[in-house]
Formats: C-alpha cells, structure tokens, sequence
C-alpha cells in the first residue's frame, strides 16, 4: 500500500514537474498563432523525452553516476568540456527565464512591478535548495504544479468541437498566412521546450541523490511513462485554449498574462487563481531544477562532491556552483530583458544543444560492462537511433531558421 | 570487471574516484604509468587535479589552467595530486579507495572554498531538512 | 609518464612509416601492487588512423547498439590493430617509435 | 576569432536586436506596415479581452493592471519602431503613414486610458473607451488584410 501510494506521488510530481516556463510560453504562443497545427511536435517531444528520461534514469539508477560523469567518461575532457559549456550556458539561460517567470507570476498576483520580486524570489530559490531535502522539494513543488490541471479544465470548459480539434492535431496544416520557415522555427521552440536537456540533468542525478537502484528502475518507468505524457498534455491544453480563445481575436502571445487570459475567460477568478499558483510553482520548480542541473554539471565533469544528499559543507564547491548560476540568473533578470524573450532564446538554443546531452547517453546505455542485463533492448535503441537522427536535423535547423526569420517574427 | 583485458581510457581514465562510503573525492584525470621489471607498462598511480587535467585539455586553455594551478600552489614545482594505486580497492563504474578525501588531502580547492564561504553561511553543517 | 602522453600520440616503425595514433590501451589487470587490486599492465597499444570517436567504446567486443553508431564508428577505426607494448622502443614528444614493424592489422 | 565568427556573431546579433533596416522601397515599407499592424491588433485585443472579462467578473483585480501596462507598452514601442523607419519618398508610403500612424495613436491612448480607468475602478469610462478601441482594432485588422499581413 505504501509503495503504490509513493509511485502515485511519483507519477503526480512527474506531470506537475513537466511544465515550466518554455512549455507555457512556447505552446501557448504556438498555439494563438499556429492553431493546433503544430501540437504534433510537442507529442513527438514527449515521446523523446520520455525515451531519453527513461534511459539516463536507467543508467544512473544501475551505475550511480549522473549524466555528466558519463558525457567526460565517453567524449574525453575536451569535447566533454565544449559539452559542459555550452549545456551550462543554456541551463544557465533556462534558469533566468523560470526566476523571470516567478517574478511575473507574483506580478500577475499582486500588480506589483516584476523587477521588485526578482530579489526576493532568488532569495527564496536558494533558501530551498539549501535547507530543503531533496524528496521534499521535489514533491512539494511537482504536486503544486498539478494547479496548470486548471487549463484542461477551462479546455472543457470552453467545449469545442472535440472531434475538429483532434483532426487539427492527427492532420496537421500550416496556416496559410505563415511562411514555412515561420512554422519550422515554431516547431522547433516546441522541440526545445519538450525536450529541454536540464530535465535529463535533473532526472538521472535526481535518481543519484534518491540513491536508486536497479530494483527503483519500474516505478522509474512508471513515473516517465505515465507523467510525462500526462503532463505533455497539459502542454498541449495550453495550447488548445491559445488556439480557442487568443487566435480567433488575433491576439499573438508575448507576456505571461496572456498566457493565463483563456483560464479567466472560461473558468473566472477562481480558476485564474488556479493558473497562476500553476505558472508560480512551475516556474519555480523549474529554477530549482535548473540551478541544481548548473551545480550538478559541473560538479560531475570535474569529479567533485555534489548533491544534496550530503550536508552542504561537503559539497562546498557544488553550492558555490549553484550560488554563481544563481547571482548570474539574477543580473539576467534584472538588466530588464524581457523573460518572455529570454524564455524564446533558451528554448531554441536548448534545441541546438540537444545531441551534446542525448548522444552520450544512448552510447552508455548500450555498454555491457556498465548496464550489464539492463543494457538497452532493440525498441529502445531503434527509436533511440531515429531521435537521434530527428534531434540532429533540429540542431543543425535552429539557428539558421532563427536567423532567416528574424527569430519568428 | 571480469574482462580478460580491458581498455585503459574506457576504463580507468575520466572516470569518478570514490571513498569507502561512496563520497566523491575526483576524477581520474590521468594516469602514471611505470615500466615494470618483467615487461609492459604499469599503472602506479592515478593522477588529479589541474596539473594533471590542464595537459589534457586543448590548447590555450590548457596552458592557462596549468599556469593557473601553479601560481595557486605553494609549492615551487607543484605536481599533480597522486594516488598511489595501491589505495584502489575497486575497479567498478567508480574507482574505490580505502580512503576518505579528508586522509588523503588531495582536494585543496575544496578546503579553500569550504573555509572561506560555505562555512560561514549558517546551516552548512546540517543536512537538509 | 603519464596515459595521456601515449593516446593520441602518432606511431612510427623503425623505417619511419606512420601506423596510426594511439587510441586506446589495452590492459590486462595482473600488474604488481601492493594494495588489494592488482594494477593494469598495458599489454598494447591501439592504434587507428584517427582519435575521434575512439572512447566511445565501439572496438571493444560487447558493445552492440545502437547499429547505426556502430557501423560509423567502426567504419573510422577499420585500420586498427593492436601494437605488442613490447615493440615500443621509446616515446619522443608526441611520436611512439617501435623497434620492429609489428604483424598486419589484426582485422577487428 | 576567425573572420566567419565575426559575421556569425554580427548576424546573430543582427537578429537578436530585432531591429529593421530603413525599408528600401514600397513594398517593403507596406510589409512593415501591415506586420505593426497586425501587432497593435494582437496588443489593442488583448487589452480588450482582459477588460471585457474583468467586467464579467471573471478576473482577479491583479491580473488586469499587468496585462494593461503590458499591452500600453508594447503599443507604445510598436509605434516607436514603425516610426523610426524611414518612408520611401513616394506619395504611396506617406499615404500609408497618414492611415496607420493615426491608428496607432489612437489604439496607444485608448489602452492607456483604460489603464487609468481600471485603476481608479470607473466601470463606464471603461465600457466608453472599451468601444472605441474594439472600432479602432478593426479598422487596425482591416488596414492589415489591405496590405498582405
């Protein structure tokens, strides 16, 4: 009984903890533009991320070492470090956006100018981090994350033509008025967002700091093949409500307020409540998890001490990691660009630096020696193999299709 | 590891060292290898630090990181941190040794930072809660 | 000296042809030590045409999956042999220089 | 730094500064045109949106005082970008200017003087403007279908 009530806590904090700010800005951005023409990417990005997840929780669970550990293990110290450079800087990029997100959170709830808050909520995020336990952390902030279950609501709510919806899904058409190169760009945010490589950080040191074994390997399955989806879902009722309510009036997404508008509109002040708790948890949870990715990282390339399963003391230059990714995240934040923008940026070039993160695990995954029976079977491998190939296309798409269309204007 | 032979980069190099109860010391940044009486080249010590990882890395960046390292140490002719591999009790997807980081006081920046700012924001010294 | 001086380094027969670079080192763990686990002992040098790709893993025996990375890695390093540590006369700056030609490529 | 860097990094500035070259002929400008447009449309409906769902009561105080000031904002820095291309020296670009700019000023006003309304809670002033800037919005999105955004 215990155990199945912990893989429904898992399974709970997996779908709350699928949201963060990419995925709120990216779908409901795409979806007041694009309709629902391009919801088909957000289910192939979870249906990768769930691959991927699955895998790194494997590995870490059977040998105990986080994703970075294994990247310099497999790629040597030199391109293990181009590696780490520039999953740092993305990680470091995705932090600035969530602590953004937070503080816009707190303004749609207070009216009180974003900037303001943005000490604050640093503060906060590395309070937690500090003192609170990691299992703790993970669920409180996973379960309020279950508040964004408010926009499949307000997508009842609004009763569409549920069968027009899932054939603009299953058959997807690019609006006439947008360029291809418009809609490959906005296809690829959505890859990015679904995708994000921090999440592969978090989730395999996560497993680390819970001290997984090979026994913990099904509920992990468990957690990613029914949270993930599940949460990619709500990924995808953002984008129906963007698609039902902002598209039809011509309204194209830039500010977080937007985002939350068809929540009010078809569930009301309660309801509004419901999404921004969401946007506060999800965004925060998101800080926390990238501004651990940052520390765990480094840590791991470098073979120091990290995680929080050991007093901070122990693992002093991990915290030091943290607490600079922190301070620069602030300084981000607080230059005043916009962290709608920021938020657009991070997620492309988190989809540019995707292979850097997935390549490597799909490698350790195959090695005998270290997974020994739990190596990877054929299904995981062929499906590996085709992500791999889609991620690459994606990667190498990014930034010219970000400059031929002036990043999606 | 029950391989008749193995490959030393894919093995040994790059790869986590840990004490008896699992706390991570570093990596194997390289590894000292000494020709043997009875033939073959034999893996004596394994090597850490900047000093051992700064040859590794490209270029610029390398020299910077051994120049670096020297001028942080004391010592004139400052050496990389050795392990003698004596101390390894097992080869697995960590490196064991019989010791903790403390005893073998291979980790000077990690003292550094330790002393000078984590140990002086409160709540250092007690678990998460 | 330490491993990273020998991988990567260029091989070269007494005649001054070149074989390849180092890749990897093959050991066997029966080397003397004093602590509880034996010491690796180089047994060969790997040597290919080139380095990239070379600690993925694919030349050794066991690592299957998946096929596409495999058929790629292995079609980079299909001149590998293996060098008998015993035929390295001495290691100068970079260059490994073998006393004798060592056998034909041992075909994996 | 090699020479490709330099243009990499220049481009890749180029398009993170979002800004516009001075438009080189008609066409071009018209793109512009309809593209703030389409813009001022997507800012002036939203502010409409959040004001038409404040008075139904199905939005918190709070909510609505961010989205207004984001929307004047944006207006604002719409206009200020459409304003500081230069128009081709034809009779067509400044007749272009003379239709949309007006637009633009009045859209701006409108959600500034609903934010003001909002504030001090006046219910009829914000029904008042609210019409204006629906009519003003259409016209918007009609001038944007005349020109191809």
């Amino acid at each position: 009984m215990k155990r199945l009530l912990s893989v429904f806590l898992g399974v709970l904090t997996a779908i709350g903890g699928f949201v963060d700010i990419g995925d709120l800005v990216a779908n409901s951005l795409a979806g007041a533009r694009f309709g629902l023409s391009l919801v088909w990417v957000t289910l192939l990005g979870v249906v990768g991320i769930c691959l991927f997840a699955e895998m790194s929780g494997r590995v870490a669970a059977v040998t105990h070492r986080g994703t970075f550990d294994l990247v310099r293990e497999r790629l040597g110290p030199r391109a293990g470090l181009l590696n780490l450079v520039a999953s740092v800087l993305v990680t470091v990029l995705t932090f600035t956006a969530e602590i953004g997100g937070v503080a816009l959170a707190l303004e749609l709830a207070t009216s009180v100018n974003y900037l303001l808050f943005v000490p604050v909520v640093g503060f906060a995020v590395w309070l937690v981090i500090w003192r609170m336990r990691f299992e703790v952390l993970e669920n409180v902030f996973g379960l309020l994350g279950l508040a964004l279950v408010v926009f499949a609501v307000a997508l009842w709510k609004l009763n569409p033509a549920w069968g027009d919806l899932l054939h603009a899904i299953v058959v997807p058409h690019k609006p006439a008025s947008e360029d291809l190169s418009t809609y490959l760009y906005y296809g690829v945010a959505l890859f990015g967002a679904a995708m994000t490589p921090y999440e592969v950080f978090f989730f395999s040191s996560g497993a680390v700091e819970e001290r997984w074994t090979a026994k913990d390997i099904p509920t992990s399955r468990i957690n990613v093949f029914i949270g993930f989806p599940l949460g990619g879902l709500l990924s995808v009722a953002i984008a129906a409500c963007a698609a039902l309510v902002l598209m039809p009036q011509g309204i194209e997404v830039g500010t977080l307020g937007q985002v939350g508008l068809p929540v009010a509109v078809a569930v009301g002040k309660l309801g509004l409540a419901v999404a921004i708790l969401g946007f506060f948890a999800a965004t925060f949870g998101a800080a926390l998890e990238t501004g651990l990715s940052t520390g765990y990282s480094i840590a791991q390339y470098f073979g120091w001490q990290w995680g929080k399963f050991v007093r901070p003391q122990q693992a002093a230059r991990f915290h030091v990691v943290v607490l600079l990714a922190l301070i620069a995240s602030i300084a981000g934040v607080l230059t005043t660009a916009d962290p709608i923008k920021v938020t657009e940026y991070s997620i492309v070039f988190s989809a540019v630096a995707l292979p850097l993160t997935y390549f490597p695990i799909l490698v350790v995954a195959n090695d005998p020696v270290y997974m020994g029976e739990h190596v990877n079977g054929r299904l995981s491998n062929v499906l590996g193999t085709v992500f791999l190939g889609v991620i690459l296309v994606v990667a190498v798409a990014a930034i010219p299709l970000m400059l031929l269309t002036a990043a999606g204007q | 590891m029950t391989d008749e032979t193995f490959d030393l980069r894919l093995r040994l190099l790059d790869r986590q060292i840990v004490d008896p109860d699992g706390a991570m010391i570093c990596k194997v940044d390289d590894v000292e290898l000494t020709p043997a009486d009875d033939g073959g080249l034999v893996v004596t010590a394994l090597l850490a630090g900047p000093l051992a990882l700064g040859p590794r890395l490209p270029g610029r960046l390398g020299r910077w990181t051994v120049a670096l390292a020297r001028r942080w140490s004391d010592d004139p002719d400052p050496a990389p941190r050795r392990i003698p591999f004596e101390r390894v009790t097992d080869l697995g997807s960590a490196v064991v040794l019989d010791r903790s980081r403390d005893e073998l006081g291979v980790a000077g920046l990690e003292d550094w930072v330790r002393t000078h700012v984590i140990d002086r924001i409160p709540g250092s010294r007690h678990a998460s809660e | 000296m330490r491993a990273s001086e020998l991988l990567g380094a260029s091989v070269r027969t007494p005649d001054g042809r070149r074989l390849g670079v180092v890749t990897g080192l093959r050991c066997s763990l029966d080397g003397p030590s004093s602590g509880p686990t034996p010491a690796p002992r180089v047994r060969a040098l790997v040597v290919s045409g080139r380095l990239a790709g070379a600690a993925l893993g694919y030349q050794q025996e066991g690592q299957r999956g998946p096929w596409v990375v495999r058929a790629l890695i292995r079609a980079l390093h299909r001149h590998t042999r293996l060098v008998d540590v015993a035929l390295v006369d001495r290691i100068d700056d970079g260059t490994v220089l073998l006393s004798a030609a060592p056998g034909e490529p041992d075909g994996r | 730094m090699t020479r490709s860097a330099v243009v990499g990094l220049a481009l890749a500035a180029l398009a993170l500064s979002g800004c516009v070259a001075p438009a080189p002929d008609d066409a071009a400008y018209e793109s512009k045109a309809a593209s703030t447009a389409k813009a001022a449309v997507s800012e002036s409906r939203t502010a409409l949106l959040a004001t038409r769902t404040a008075a139904d009561g199905r939005l918190l105080g709070t909510y609505l005082e961010p989205v207004l000031v984001d929307a004047e904002q944006a207006l604002g820095s719409v206009q200020t970008t459409f304003d500081s291309v230069q128009p081709p020296a034809t009779s067509a670009a400044d007749d272009l200017r003379a239709t949309l700019d007006p637009l633009l000023q009045s859209a701006a006003s409108d959600v500034t003087d609903l934010r003001i309304a909002a504030r001090r809670e006046r219910a009829d002033a914000l029904r008042s403007t609210s019409s204006h800037l629906s009519g003003v919005a259409d016209r918007l999105e009609t001038f944007a279908q005349e020109h191809g955004g």
